[in-house]
């Protein structure tokens, strides 16, 4: 029994370590409360021990799918691969804040605290295999992403976001909580093993129970990857934060939750359940919506940074229409978005916390003629935007077509048109912010300082796999391949 | 020699790298390397024009390489007939281009990378066979294109690369889903994203149905092909990019865009709308003849109003690929071989209208016929340029077709094809040749005639480098007016074929 | 008989290598390579007349042909066969065409290298000569309608760039402009009509074409309700109109004189305007068939009165040329209409030798006194004796005086138009065609002599007003030029073959042409006896053969010298009798109408007993001279007020409103949302700042923004309402 | 005797009364409590759930946790309060309107 757990344990080395890292930065925090230099040091090894994180993930990579802790968590290539995502996200934007202004200095550790704490939150998420964990998973990550959005303690903007965001999330919360408790009572289990026997075999009010307070139980989710129209919270939250942390929730929260919604979808919907069929034309209709509202959203934007949030919505549409089509191409397509997306986001945001540090402001103007300035930057920021646009060679293009290839192949089509004109308006806006860097004189001609060895090798390293997924995307696909394959 | 497409193809990229690893300040090394290449990639097409097997309509020269497992995307390059001459026009163009644009200064690296880099996606555009490959080719070719016209261009330069990228990509967005939806209409075989596999009308019976209404499979996805393939043309309803953009672009890129990227549509129509989607071709064959009479009429119309040469001579393509569309429209030999042929032809002669304008914009920096004041633009060019004027003479008539220079016979046998199919239109359509020499007729009096305008006494004529790469051109023109058979001989066969396959349905 | 590429090529080739060397090292060469453009030609004449010997003193047969083909270029694929083919086709119309056109080129050829001696354009001239009468040559030598058209055509460009040689003048831009475009309009209709006939009976070659009339293949297509005969026949016949000058598409031609007079004269007499006569007799067949032969007499007829109408007042010696040209064509196309075959050929052929001289002395006067306008010229004849000479006969000729060719065709044409007008039962109407051309005769023989007296007769009006139009026109620098013109022979002598070819025996073997009063008797006429309307029966089932095999066509027994007359296909077999009569009356009306108009002239010019028309007629005169407004109205109506207004409406549109308003109409739609909604809220205002894509965006995008206030309760009750309103769609 | 409906019933009222305060109330501290509100609602549900028909610990296991994260959670959120308090001087939810496009 005991030893059993412990080998159990044994599968569960990437979420220990990360705890302990979260102690230990919270005890090396409160030591270094004053003096700036121990934080570099801090950083550093916080990034290291990541790094062992994610190797012993790819360890797990190639487990045999399996239940461990009474059926309460599931480690499959599916999560491990998410978990992956994850953590690159978090080293990335822990890198981020370490360089970014847009952080107090003396805040700087906490922030790769909190993240560390979303992270593992994130973890417990991907591999909830019953509600309680999936609730867990989404109040460790939702209560530290309050803290993190109002990290900017001074900023009245920061702490109106985080208030917004704690008002909101506890509210979807607790609605997913409700809808949770019903289906524990017409279940009689909150494991999803059960679960999944159970709903084959539902009629009658039953169902009608177990429909209403799973949409309840999906509002939880929902907001966590802003679906519409529960995104409402997303922009004034991307906006009030600071943009590593902006960065951040861009990434690591939305796959979490994309790979709760993938879990659970799998659970209740599988082929031929009850209740697929209204299920999958109501994401259908959520799918569009959302990614419509966020790409005309994100066309007004002023502010790059209020961009790239709205053109993450938009970007989770397209993602979530690999769930519509409940096949594991679908989930491989979502597997594979989101590891490109992952590297397009966090260079995207990169250039523009590192410009807006620089000017003062995130907005167009500052990216105003910047071949002139800062010619790797601007040719590496144009291919991302393009590549998030979709446009071949580079990986975005791959991701969308991954994810047109699977619903077509479903044949649905109207949403396939939905998806390719909602390409087309993001590709307008993201043109004009390279038009912007490449076509328009730079109002001064001060050349971009500061951003140059490491930043510039750490922005290039991002930009390889942007690129090479985008021509030999291969054995990238293989791997969100195997990773498709769990246990239903 | 099977691996000769592969060294086309990747000798211009090959050639980026090189422009791209010379620094920035050596721009002769920079021109020079950019020659070199462009020469090279000339000399094997021209290699290839004489391995060239004109007996057989199959592709010819195959190269095909496993590329992703796991949709059977293959690296699947080959050429017809069609795509000869293609393949020859764009390197020819090509290689002129790079004489043209030897006076760039601005940017001059990053110009010629861009250059090299466009060419490299066009002949991909050409010689891909796999669905897959020729998409990405089709999309990649908008980046250099996008960045040529928006940084190199006139004042309005960012408006036209937006408007001409926005709209290629929306057409070709369409095109996207319709190629997964014939990859998965097909069936996972082996190389089911390859064209030629889906060719022969195999999807006469499929139904589609959207939002809840059932379409014609083969219907709906010809006319998502047609959007994306129309666009680029262009025809009637969608051509209202290209004055923007060859307004706005510098001389050498108005040049690959009027000789060789408009040609990429009705190519597009040719090996894969047609091959592929026979009946709803032969359906809608009449909806197409129809915008292209619209397009033929109407281009010539606006270009006659016109005070800027170049949108003129834009306008006067958007009438000439209207012929084009109305050749294939007639899908049958005369019209089909009319149609080839006039891209070819279309090719030389606008790249020589645009590479006039180009020299006599050098001079003048400015295009205008007549000045928004109401003043004359030139006037009495003939007397102060010489030989500029012989070459504007054979570029113009050519354009306007006139027998003996290359224009005409693909318009005759354009006439010939559509005859037999829409007699209506034909008849028609004969105003479109008569607006059309009237229009260049007018400029020609406006510009070359009448006493010499003192704005124009410092212009000096034709330098050699001007003349050395024009003569090419009007060789071309004048030896393929005469002798049409070089060119008829390597495309017919593959032509046929299609002709034979319309013909069925 | 046997033809080889070796004996006919040249014809064309020749001028053609001329041209070339005259275009790439035409400067390099001694006088600008003047001297080899004329012996060119001089080569095609001496093959051309080998040729001429062959059909005409060779063997009198009129079903005689030569016809050899080789394919140009080849569609054929698999089993689909397609090919284009070129060919030469020659009969006697074609043998005798070609003598003249090379000969009459020639000798104009030379009268240039003196005409156009230190003129700048002297190289330039001499490039696209050769070229010119190549193109006319290769047209007569052609085979088929499509080979016919790329020569047509290249003439057209060779005349467009004659007419507009002097590049600094604004007008000979305008009249080269006008020249391609107009003949243009009728050239797209040859084009149209060529195809209908090409896709339906499957070849362009004459051969075909006759052979199909005679099968029938026609009957039965139509072409958008046409019958194809009609269809084709017209559109080919306005190619003709167009090229030929004939009445609504006549304004080009005047304007042509813009360039060297050398030009003109090829233009006007030898090469572009004998092409659509010639095209619309090759194809009388099909004009027959079409029945549109009373619409080509008619459209002659106009022509031929309107031009002399016009040609009566003109003060500039060239312009009363220029419209006796169209006149003349005009005569010509009667003589088409009404079915006198050989006699409309011949008036081509005769006006083509009296025309040349003609333009040619003009030409010689103008550049000795280097004045145009015959109010300032006057008794000349004694500075000029030659050119006197020679374009007295030819005046003589043309005004249709017996002996004189002119008259022998003219007159011809005149009885078989009286015959066809009133006697063969014609629709009545159809009167005015005869009536009309024997107007026109007397205003022909009036205005010319008025042109003749003017110029050579009275006293000499140069010296008084050498100051204000022209630059050098003083009397010791003219008599000079005079001094200078006795030595040239390359000025006098092509004058002089000329003129003596203008006399009538040469073509009718009789004297005065009718068949009274002969002097060599019948077998003489071989002009007659050679020429007519081709009897499409020969053609059925007849197969061509190429250049290299040997041909064995050559039927070379005489034809039975019966004199009958040929009124090819107007009417069934028309009675002896009737015509005799009518040619007899034809022939008297004429001459009296003639004299009379030369009388009419004496008075006027020489006597001044009558006072000219220019006073009397003075209201009318003023719509002469401006040519029945038709320029006006081509130009000013048709094509300022109607064309381009119409094009400029149409840019307008696809820029200013297509382009701007469906396209990228989100721009404007901005600025309207943003003026209406300044007021409402500054959030509605952040909503318009922004550009969206297409008018639907941007209200969403509108309603987004305002649902996006920022107020965390709305947001609440969004989510609570939605939950709802999911759960409510569930319909469990 | 409280059957299972009751429980219900009260669960349900709870989350509605939850619902309308956070829509209603202007002040922040009263919204933090409608969403106490809302969570004993849920928690009630499990408790009843477990007692009634499924006769394992789940639920009572579900509603402790639920207790717990609630405390967190008004924790931080009354945290921020406090920020929000300290900036603006007021807890009035309208002032709360900073952030828009």
């Amino acid at each position: 029994m005991i030893d059993q757990l412990f080998g159990f344990l044994s599968y569960y080395v990437p979420e220990i370590i990360s705890i302990i890292l979260m102690t230990t930065l919270l005890v090396a925090e409160a030591a270094v409360k004053d003096d700036q230099a121990p934080r570099l040091k801090i950083h550093i090894f916080t990034q290291i021990v990541l790094g062992v994180v994610l190797m012993t993930l790819f360890m797990n990579l190639d487990e045999k799918p399996l239940h461990i802790f009474h059926n309460a968590v599931t480690i499959d290539p599916f999560s491990t691969l998410v978990k992956i995502i994850m953590t690159l996200g978090t080293m990335g934007a822990i890198f981020l804040s370490h360089s970014s202004k847009d952080i107090y200095p003396n805040l700087k550790s906490e922030f790769s605290l909190m993240a560390v704490g979303v992270l593992i939150g994130g973890m417990l998420l991907a591999s909830a295999n019953n509600m309680l964990t999936l609730y867990l998973g989404i109040e460790t990550l939702s209560i530290l992403s309050y803290v993190l959005s109002s990290l900017k303690r001074d900023d009245s903007t920061s702490t109106e976001a985080g208030m917004k965001y704690a008002l909101y999330g506890g509210l979807s919360a607790g609605i997913a909580l409700f809808g949770m408790s019903h289906l524990y009572g017409v279940f009689g289990s909150i494991q999803f093993v059960d679960m999944i026997t159970r709903v084959q075999g539902l009629q009658g009010l039953n169902l009608a129970i177990v429909m209403i307070s799973f949409v309840m139980f999906f509002v939880g989710i929902g907001y966590k990857i802003s679906l519409f129209p529960f995104h409402m919270w997303t922009p004034d939250v991307y906006q009030g934060s600071p943009i590593p942390v902006t960065s951040f929730f861009a990434i690591v929260p939305k796959m979490a939750g994309l790979a709760a919604l993938v879990r659970v979808s799998f659970v209740f919907f599988s082929e031929g359940s009850a209740l697929s069929v209204s299920w999958i034309g109501l994401v259908l209709v959520i799918a569009a919506m959302t990614m419509t509202v966020g790409n005309v959203t994100a066309i007004g934007q002023t502010s790059v940074k209020r961009l790239l949030a709205f053109s993450s919505i938009g970007h989770v549409g397209m993602m979530i229409l690999g769930v519509v089509v409940m096949n594991e191409a679908g989930v491989q397509a979502i597997l594979f978005y989101g590891l490109v997306y992952l590297f397009m986001t966090l260079i995207a945001f990169y250039v523009t916390s590192h410009l807006s540090d620089m000017y003062g402001t995130d907005s167009y103007d500052v990216f105003r003629g910047l071949i002139y300035k800062h010619p790797v930057m601007a040719i590496i920021m144009a291919s991302v935007l393009f590549s998030l646009a979709g446009m071949p060679p580079f990986s975005g293009f791959i991701a969308k077509f991954n994810i047109f290839s699977v619903v077509i192949q479903k044949k649905h089509y109207g949403i396939a048109l939905v998806a390719a004109i909602n390409s087309v308006i993001g590709l307008y806006y993201y043109m004009k912010l390279a038009k912007t860097m490449i076509f328009s004189k730079p109002q001064g001609d001060e050349l971009v300082l500061g951003f140059s060895g490491l930043n510039q090798t750490v922005i290039i390293l991002l930009f390889i796999p942007v690129l090479f997924l985008g021509v030999f995307w291969d054995s990238a696909m293989s791997l969100a391949g195997n990773a498709s394959i769990f246990i239903k | 020699m099977n691996g000769i497409l592969n060294w086309i193809l990747w000798l211009p990229i090959i050639g980026m790298l090189g422009v791209i690893l010379t620094p920035k300040d050596q721009t002769k090394t920079i021109r020079l390397v950019t020659l070199v290449t462009t020469t090279a990639t000339l000399l094997l097409s021209v290699l290839l024009y004489l391995n060239f097997d004109t007996t057989t309509a199959d592709m010819q020269f195959v190269v095909k390489v496993p590329w992703i497992e796991q949709f059977h995307i293959n690296y699947f390059l080959g050429i017809d007939g069609i795509t000869m001459l293609m393949t020859f026009l764009n390197a020819l163009l090509f290689f002129i281009c790079t004489l043209s644009s030897w006076t760039i200064e601005k940017n001059v690296k990053a110009y010629f990378s861009l250059l090299l880099m466009l060419q490299s996606t066009v002949f991909g555009v050409f010689f891909a066979l796999d669905f897959f490959l020729f998409y990405v080719y089709w999309e990649v070719m908008l980046l250099p294109m996008f960045f040529l016209i928006g940084i190199w261009g006139g004042e309005n330069r960012e408006y036209a690369a937006i408007k001409f990228f926005l709209y290629t990509f929306f057409g070709s967005i369409f095109m996207l889903v319709g190629i997964i939806a014939l990859y998965y209409a097909s069936g996972k075989g082996i190389d089911s994203f390859s064209i030629l596999a889906h060719q022969g009308g195999k999807f006469t019976e499929l139904t589609v149905s959207v939002f809840g209404k059932t379409f014609s499979f083969e219907h709906m996805f010809f006319w998502f092909m047609f959007l994306g393939f129309a666009i680029k043309v262009p025809v009637f309803p969608f051509h209202t990019w290209l004055p923007h953009a060859h307004v706005q672009a510098p001389t050498a890129v108005s040049v690959i865009l009027a000789g060789v990227l408009l040609k990429m549509g009705t190519y597009g129509f040719l090996r894969i709308a047609f091959p592929i989607f026979p009946q709803a071709a032969v359906d809608s064959a009449d909806i197409i003849a129809v915008l292209g009479l619209i397009s033929v009429i109407y281009g010539a119309f606006c270009a006659m109003a016109q005070d800027d040469v170049k949108k003129l001579v834009a306008y006067s393509s958007v009438s000439h690929m209207g012929f084009v569309m109305l050749g294939l429209a007639a899908m049958t030999t005369q019209g089909m071989n009319g149609a080839v042929l006039q891209m070819f032809n279309h090719g030389t002669s606008t790249a020589m209208m645009f590479l006039l304008i180009g020299i006599l914009y050098e001079r003048s920096h400015h295009r205008w016929i007549v000045k928004p004041d109401g003043s004359k633009g030139y006037g009495g060019l003939s007397t102060k340029l010489p030989k500029y004027t012989t070459v504007f003479i054979i570029g113009m008539f050519a354009s306007l077709g006139l027998p003996g220079l290359s224009g005409f016979i693909s318009e005759a046998l354009i006439f010939l094809g559509i005859y037999q199919r829409f007699t209506t239109i034909t008849v028609i359509a004969v105003i479109g040749l008569l607006i059309g020499a009237a229009y260049l007729l007018w400029m020609f009096k406006r510009m070359f005639f009448g006493e010499v305008n003192p704005e124009t006494e410092d212009y000096d004529d034709m330098n050699a480098r001007e003349v050395f790469y024009m003569l090419p051109l009007c060789v071309a023109v004048i030896v393929f007016g005469i002798y049409p058979s070089p060119l008829l001989d390597v495309m017919k066969v593959s032509v046929g074929q299609l002709v034979d396959l319309l013909a069925k349905f | 008989m046997e033809y080889t590429v070796g004996s006919v090529a040249p014809i064309f080739l020749a001028p053609v290598i001329a041209f070339i060397i005259n275009a790439f090292l035409g400067r390099k060469l001694p006088r600008q390579g003047d001297w080899l453009a004329t012996l060119s030609i001089f080569i095609s004449f001496i093959f051309s007349a080998k040729i001429f010997s062959d059909f005409v003193f060779g063997k009198f047969a009129t079903d005689y042909f030569v016809h050899k083909t080789f394919t140009w270029f080849d569609l054929s694929y698999g089993s689909n066969i397609w090919k284009v083919d070129m060919g030469v086709y020659i009969d006697n119309m074609a043998a005798i065409m070609l003598l003249m056109v090379s000969g009459v080129a020639f000798l104009i050829h030379l009268f240039s290298t003196w005409y156009m001696d230190h003129d700048e354009k002297h190289g330039r001239f001499f490039v696209f000569l050769p070229l010119f009468t190549s193109a006319m040559l290769g047209l007569v030598l052609s085979d088929n309608l499509f080979s016919l058209f790329i020569f047509w055509e290249i003439m057209g460009f060779c005349s467009y760039s004659l007419i507009g040689i002097y590049n600094k003048k604004e007008k000979a831009g305008d009249a080269s402009l006008k020249a391609f475009m107009t003949t243009r309009v009728g050239d797209v209709f040859l084009l149209l009509g060529m195809v209908a006939i090409w896709m339906v009976i499957g070849s362009v070659s004459y051969v075909d074409i006759y052979a199909a009339i005679a099968e029938g293949k026609f009957a039965g297509q139509t072409v958008i309700g046409i019958s194809l005969a009609t269809f084709s026949g017209l559109c080919i016949f306005l190619g003709g109109m167009g090229k030929s000058a004939q009445f609504p598409l006549h304004v080009w031609l005047p304007d042509a004189m813009m360039g060297p007079t050398p030009g003109s004269a090829l233009i006007h007499a030898a090469t572009m305007v004998a092409a659509g006569v010639y095209l619309s007799l090759r194809m009388y067949p099909l004009m027959v068939l079409g029945d549109l032969t009373w619409f080509i007499a008619v459209i002659g007829a106009l022509t031929a009165f309107i031009a002399a109408t016009i040609a009566l007042v003109q003060s500039d010696i060239k312009a009363v040329l220029a419209f006796s040209t169209i006149s003349q064509l005009g005569y010509m196309m009667i003589g088409v209409g009404v079915g006198s075959y050989n006699a409309a050929f011949m008036h081509l052929i005769t006006h083509a030798i009296f025309k040349a001289c003609l333009f040619l002395s003009a030409g010689s006067v103008i550049h000795s006194i280097h004045e145009q306008e015959m109010p300032k010229m006057g008794g000349l004849r004694k500075y000029l004796p030659y050119t006197h000479f020679a374009m007295m006969c030819c005046t003589l000729a043309i005004a249709g005086i017996p002996f004189f060719s002119g008259f022998v065709s003219k007159d011809r044409i005149l009885g078989d138009a009286l015959y066809y007008g009133f006697m063969a039962g014609q629709n009545p109407l159809l009167a005015i065609v005869p009536i009309l051309g024997f107007a026109g005769a007397g205003l022909t023989a009036f205005y010319m002599f008025r042109m003749m007296f003017l110029t050579f007769y009275g006293e000499n009006r140069m010296s008084h007003h050498h100051d204000d139009h022209h630059h050098h026109g003083h009397d010791d620098h003219h008599a000079h030029e005079i001094h200078h013109e006795h030595l040239s022979a390359r000025q006098n002598v092509p004058l002089l073959i000329l003129s003596v070819f203008t006399l009538g025996f040469w073509f009718a073997g009789t004297l005065t042409g009718q068949s009274f009063g002969k002097v060599f008797g019948d077998k003489t006429e071989w002009f007659k006896i050679l020429v007519e309307a081709p009897k499409v029966e020969k053609f059925i089932n007849h197969s061509r053969e190429n250049f290299s095999s040997i041909d064995t066509k050559g039927n070379v027994e005489l034809p039975k010298a019966v004199y009958e007359h040929q009124t090819g296909y107007a009417g069934p077999n028309p009675d002896e009798h009737k015509i005799h009569t009518a040619h007899t009356i034809g022939a008297i009306a004429s001459i009296i109408i003639a004299f009379s108009g030369v009388f009419l002239a004496f008075l006027m010019y020489i006597k001044k007993s009558v006072k000219p028309f220019a006073d009397t007629f003075a209201s009318y005169t003023t719509t002469l001279k401006n040519r029945y407004y038709f320029d006006n109205l081509y130009v000013d109506i048709i094509i300022k007020k109607g064309l381009l207004t119409l094009n400029r409406g149409l840019s307008w549109f696809d820029m200013g409103v297509y382009d701007r308003f469906a396209v990228d109409g989100w721009a404007t739609v901005n600025r309207y949302l943003f003026r209406a909604s300044k007021w409402i809220d500054n959030v509605i205002v952040d909503a318009i700042g922004v550009d969206g894509t297409g008018v639907a965006v941007n209200l969403f995008n509108l309603v987004l923004r305002i649902v996006q206030s920022g107020k965390i309760q709305f947001y609440f009750f969004v989510l609570i309402t939605v939950l709802a309103s999911y759960i409510w769609t569930l319909n469990i | 005797m409280m059957s299972l409906t009751s429980y219900l019933l009260i669960s349900l009222v709870l989350f509605i009364v939850g619902l309308v305060v956070m829509i209603s109330r202007k002040n922040i501290v009263a919204i933090l409590l409608g969403i106490e509100l809302i969570l004993n609602a849920a928690s009630l549900n499990f408790v009843a759930y477990s007692r009634y028909v499924t006769n394992n610990l789940d639920g009572h296991i579900f509603s402790l946790f639920i207790i717990v994260v609630a405390a967190a959670e008004a924790a931080v959120g009354l945290a921020i309060v406090i920020r929000f308090f300290q900036i603006k001087e007021t807890i009035h939810i309208d002032e709360a309107t900073q952030l828009r496009n």
